[in-house]
């Protein structure tokens, strides 16, 4: 099975990637949206769920940085 | 020859193709700049490199919707000549007027240094003043210079001989330790199969004079102006 | 409700004051000097300027020692960044060095990154293009999973945003010792290039001309950085974490361009970028510096966040921001310049005559404050300082056995961290945009051309700490000397420097002391090498837990060249030169990196440094390389003469070196010694003569050494043969030992 | 409503950042995972999902580059 890890900017932090993304999309013509924010995410293979623990703490300390990210984890197929 | 050097808001090596083209070459150039279509008469096209649009999405990504890619790629149809060097490859690919794409260098950091160079194909208008198969020094500065491209594709551009440039050792031997950033089959640079469209990753206009480590690069830019016709 | 109260903040008492980092004493200042309490946001206000990163506090009584002025200085400390002509025709540079230790300790790429944003933005901001990047970094041991995580946070970080922005980032240094495990530094420079007449300043002239803010939206970033950068750490800094501060390079080079055009028109009067404290800051400076005053309608300010009140808004530390004066009428015509670079470009409000602050917010003043004399009465310490009684402990030198072999000791010094190359490094950063680098990283000092010409600088960065540990004076004399002596045997003349003092809690009298007594060997040195300070910046507080980092006043020198092509690298060139050496051998091992790291003693004082000899050998390099009788040179430093030798043969061509030496100094403290005024010189036979004459002239002893040769290292004594080992395998361990490390 | 585009690699194509995240997990002595694929995402803020077409086109000829990335988009909150 996978377990995904999503790890995206806090709230406030500023994302300049998604804002040059959000403003060439204006350029472009297309004005249906009105924020952008990019994450990462982390597909990996595992047998279970059992290692979620250990899960949790790769993704605090090497997948996201706790001082500007946070993260979530999810599994499935 | 007139040659134009395109302007994003950010590109960076835009004056050093300048430079390398006017000052050192001696071809009347202009900037071209991002919002404009009109390419102003020009012969040459230069991609120079940089982060066009600050690049944090995937390098070239966003530039190829700019006014002016538009125009470059109905001149490149018509036979026009157009080089892209580093972000300028990057845009090339992107574009759509060179296959494959190029991805994160294998090593996951930027890489600034001079590299050997094999080149591969002299028949080209950018490099028909170099030996077939002679190794020259050129710097390399990228994040994203790990060319890719799948099976089939790297076969036709081989058969075609589109591959121009190939890393190697300083014997000229292409082999894996030669390879910064695990480009297939350690391709620095290719070409169109029509051979009016060049893009690689390392810069030559960052070695075009004397007072600098080598003046392989100079020679690029002597062979298109020769090849277009000269700078008058 | 007044607007004022509709924010609900609460009411000034000195429980408050205390929380924004002012003492007892500087609130009844405040009170004082105001007649009254301040109100919350004047008050948030008054406490970053008096946080000593503003107001310089502790320091300022002493920085008043430095040399400042020169026929070539044309603008000294007091502004963004200083400037020294280059030649006769206007033709200027202008530098600064700056730290951000703090941020880089909490968000090693962020606040790396931030600091060399803030850098530029001080460089461009004075009308110069920046043309060239340096960094001082210092770590932590790299056998620290954390120091390692840290020193590649940092690099990348300096690498991201310079490279993004398109400055090459030229050169610099890196230390490595546990002094620095809970306080890395981070000090960056940039250069920039100006015409004399160009030259843009913080002014706010003119009643009734706009304020316009451009650049990035204001967010709640780093609110209070200033006093955060004023404190030591401890556990509760881990609460201040989510201040850091995000770069944008991209939006960075974009206000470049757009400004550098603007100030090709006439439509300004003054520009100030917001760095530390913000908006506070900069439009307090630019308020108090033309004696005028500002109106600013907080609310006008881009935001990036809703809900923001004024006082976050003069406090947000948002990274990529600039504040000007427009003429009045010519809003519209810088609109148009910034609409091209994509950028937005707001007026905030306006320039008074009253001397006033005033802060408006919904069109009602939320506070007010006058602005010179929260300048000029910024509290101003003149702390107690004594030199410690452990002084004598660590100054005496300890008595080592001499090792069996040195070719081991040699190994393992090419191994050590801080003296291996740091290609893993400079690799990162684009060192060649802009086609001005002619001498690439690895030499003595970087070598630029400007302006695409035969003109050009050369900058070296340095600094042993751990001689100003040993000696603050020595090792204050020491940092000039040094980075002179690098920028001279480049071939260019020592002109000026910045420097940036690092220093740990000023509030202690051993370092206040240290602080007081490493400014006294700068300034000594900075006059008799007629080198003035031009610009700089001070970083106290670098301590985590009670523990301070070893003193360190980097020094950035800047020299400069009217023909680059005369530039002199610092690897060896041919077989068959002739190898001298300038200057003598004294085997004095105090403070070096020998006694460091091979016995463990970081003890011992720290070398004397003669500043006449120092000042003859520029004098010496500089006729040398415009007679162009130098193929290559190389000054001796950490690790002393065999360290020198090995390193310049480092060059990827296998050449090698045979020198014969016969000296009675013990073996070890002769190749190993850390004494100043030394330059190895490879010279081509024919001009052996010639050089001699020269350094008679100067009055300098000079001795051949020996002669280069293929593919061998190797150093005898007498008859004693010390070192034999091949070049290419030396030059593989000093070359991958940081990258090994770092795997 | 939020869009979400997830962009990552094509199957096949190498991706060195998920080999250097496992392999450090691997020094680290963590061992239940097997392989570690690195993807990239947007939230983009939109009204309603009238944007479909739009995105679908945004995210082939931009946020994903087709030779080597292929993407998904999901509505939500
Ligand atoms: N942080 C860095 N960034 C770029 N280059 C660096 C850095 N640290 C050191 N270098 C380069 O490595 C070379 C050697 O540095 P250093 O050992 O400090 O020289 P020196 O002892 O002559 O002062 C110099 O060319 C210097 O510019
Ligand atoms: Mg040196």
């Amino acid at each position: 099975m996978k377990a995904k890890v999503y790890v995206k900017l806090k709230n406030g932090v500023l994302d300049p990637q998604g804002q040059t993304i959000l403003s060439s999309m204006q350029r472009m013509g297309y004005d249906f949206a009105s924020d952008v924010r990019m994450g990462k995410f982390f597909e990996i293979e595992v047998k279970d769920d059992s290692c979620k623990a250990d899960l949790e703490k790769i993704a605090q300390s090497m997948l996201a940085n706790p001082i500007i990210e946070e993260y979530s984890i999810e599994f499935g197929e | 020859m007139k040659a134009g050097v395109v302007v994003f808001p950010g590109s960076n090596c835009d004056h050093d193709c300048y430079h390398a083209l006017k000052h050192v070459t001696g071809a009347e150039t202009v900037f071209l700049w991002h919002k404009d279509t009109d390419l102003q008469g020009v012969d040459l096209v230069v991609f120079p490199g940089g982060f066009s649009y600050g690049d944090y999405l995937r390098c070239g990504a966003i530039a190829k919707f700019s006014p002016i890619v538009n125009e470059v790629i109905k001149f490149a149809n018509n036979g026009g000549h157009v080089l892209g060097i580093c972000n300028g490859f990057q845009v090339l690919t992107e574009s759509g007027l060179l296959p494959g794409a190029l991805m994160k260098n294998r090593g996951l950091k930027f890489l600034c240094k001079y590299v050997n160079l094999r080149v591969d194909n002299t028949d080209t208008p950018f490099t028909n003043m170099y030996a077939a198969g002679e190794v020259v020094r050129i710097p390399i500065a990228h994040m994203e210079g790990n060319y890719y491209i799948d099976a089939d594709g790297l076969k036709s551009l081989e058969d075609n001989n589109q591959v121009v440039f190939r890393y190697c050792d300083h014997n000229g031997t292409a082999e894996d330790d030669s390879n910064p950033n695990g480009a297939v089959g350690n391709i620095a640079g290719i070409i169109n199969e029509k051979g009016n469209v060049l893009g690689m990753m390392p810069h030559p206009e960052r070695c075009a004079e004397s007072v600098m480590e080598t003046r392989d690069g100079y020679f690029m830019f002597e062979s298109v102006a020769k090849f277009i016709g000269g700078c008058r | 409700m007044s607007v004022y109260e509709s924010f609900g903040f609460p009411e000034v008492t000195f429980e408050i004051a205390k929380g924004m980092g002012l003492s007892e004493g500087e609130f009844e200042g405040v009170k004082n000097l105001l007649g009254r309490t301040p109100n919350y946001i004047e008050l948030g206000v008054i406490s970053s300027m008096y946080s000593e990163h503003c107001s310089y506090k502790s320091s300022r009584v002493h920085l008043s020692k430095f040399p400042t002025e020169a026929p070539w200085v044309v603008q000294g400390p007091g502004e963004n960044a200083g400037v020294i002509s280059v030649d006769d025709e206007g033709l200027c540079v202008c530098f600064k060095v700056e730290s951000h230790n703090h941020p880089s300790f909490i968000e090693p790429f962020q606040g790396a990154a931030t600091g060399v944003g803030g850098i530029l933005r001080d460089v461009f901001t004075m009308g110069a293009r920046p043309v060239a990047a340096m960094n001082s970094l210092r770590f932590g041991r790299l056998d620290k999973p954390k120091n390692r995580q840290i020193f590649e946070g940092v690099v990348a970080g300096i690498s991201h945003y310079g490279n993004c922005f398109g400055v090459p980032t030229v050169g610099g240094e890196v230390y490595f010792n546990s002094c620095y495990d809970g306080n890395p530094l981070v000090n960056a420079f940039a250069l920039g290039v100006v015409q004399k007449d160009r030259i843009f300043l913080a002014k706010a002239e003119g009643v009734g001309n706009p304020v316009i803010y451009v650049g990035a939206k204001t967010g709640r970033d780093g609110i209070h950085g200033a006093t955060m950068a004023s404190e030591e750490f401890n556990e509760n800094s881990e609460s201040k974490r989510p201040n850091v501060q995000i770069g944008d390079p991209f939006k960075e080079k974009l206000l470049l361009e757009a400004c550098l055009e603007l100030m090709k028109t006439d439509y300004i009067v003054g520009i100030q970028d917001m760095g530390a404290a913000g908006l506070t800051s900069s439009s307090f400076e630019m308020a108090s510096k033309s004696g005028s005053g500002v109106r600013l309608d907080l609310d006008h300010v881009p935001m990036r966040e809703t809900g923001m009140n004024p006082y976050e808004v003069m406090l947000s530390e948002s990274q990529e921001r600039m504040l000007m004066v427009a003429k009045k009428g010519y809003e519209g015509k810088v609109k148009e310049i910034f609409d091209k670079w994509d950028l937005d470009a707001s007026v905030i409000g306006e320039v008074t005559d009253d001397g006033y602050v005033r802060l408006c917010w919904q069109g009602e003043e939320v506070a007010a404050l006058e602005a010179a004399p929260l300048a000029d009465e910024a509290p101003k310490y003149k702390r107690p300082y004594a030199r410690p009684d452990y002084m004598d402990e660590l100054q005496r030198l300890p008595k080592v056995e001499a090792p069996k072999d040195l070719q081991q000791v040699l190994v393992a010094l090419l191994t050590n961290e801080s003296i291996a190359s740091k290609n893993w490094v400079w690799t990162q950063y684009d060192h060649m945009v802009r086609v001005g680098t002619v001498q690439l990283p690895g030499s003595d000092a970087a070598v630029i051309r400007l302006n695409e010409s035969e003109k050009g600088v050369a900058i070296s960065s340095d600094c042993n700490s751990r001689y100003c540990l040993l000696n603050p004076f020595e090792g204050g004399k020491a940092a000039v000397a040094e980075s002179a002596r690098n920028v001279a045997v480049s071939g260019a003349r020592p002109r000026a420097l910045t420097n940036c003092l690092n220093f740990g809690n000023p509030e202690k009298s051993d370092i206040m002391w240290q602080f007081a007594t490493a400014v006294d060997g700068m300034a000594e040195a900075a006059r008799v090498l007629e080198t003035p300070v031009v610009s700089g910046n001070v970083s106290l507080y670098n301590e985590t837990e009670k523990k301070p980092i070893h003193p360190t006043p980097t020094i950035v020198m800047v020299g400069v060249f009217d023909d680059v092509t005369k530039r002199i690298g610092s690897y060896f060139t041919g077989m068959e030169s002739a190898v001298y050496l300038l200057g003598e051998n004294t085997g004095y091992i105090g403070g070096s990196e020998y006694l460091a790291s091979i016995h463990g003693y970081e003890r011992g004082d720290a070398p004397e440094v003669d500043l006449n000899r120092e000042k003859s050998i520029i004098d010496f390099m500089c006729e040398a390389a415009d007679k162009r009788l130098v193929k290559s040179a190389h000054d001796v430093s950490d690790g002393g003469l065999a360290v020198a030798l090995a390193e310049m043969c480092f060059n990827g061509e296998n050449i090698g070196v045979n020198v014969k030496l016969s000296s009675g100094i013990r073996d070890d403290a002769l190749i190993f010694g850390e004494n100043h005024g030394r330059v190895v010189l490879e010279i081509d036979v024919d001009n052996v003569q010639a050089v001699k004459k020269l350094a008679e002239k100067y009055n300098l002893p000079i001795e051949k050494i020996g002669r280069t040769c293929s593919g061998l290292i190797e150093i005898s004594n007498q008859t004693r043969k010390l070192i034999s080992m091949k070049v290419t395998d030396a030059e593989n361990i000093w070359k991958n030992s940081i990258g090994d490390r770092m795997k």
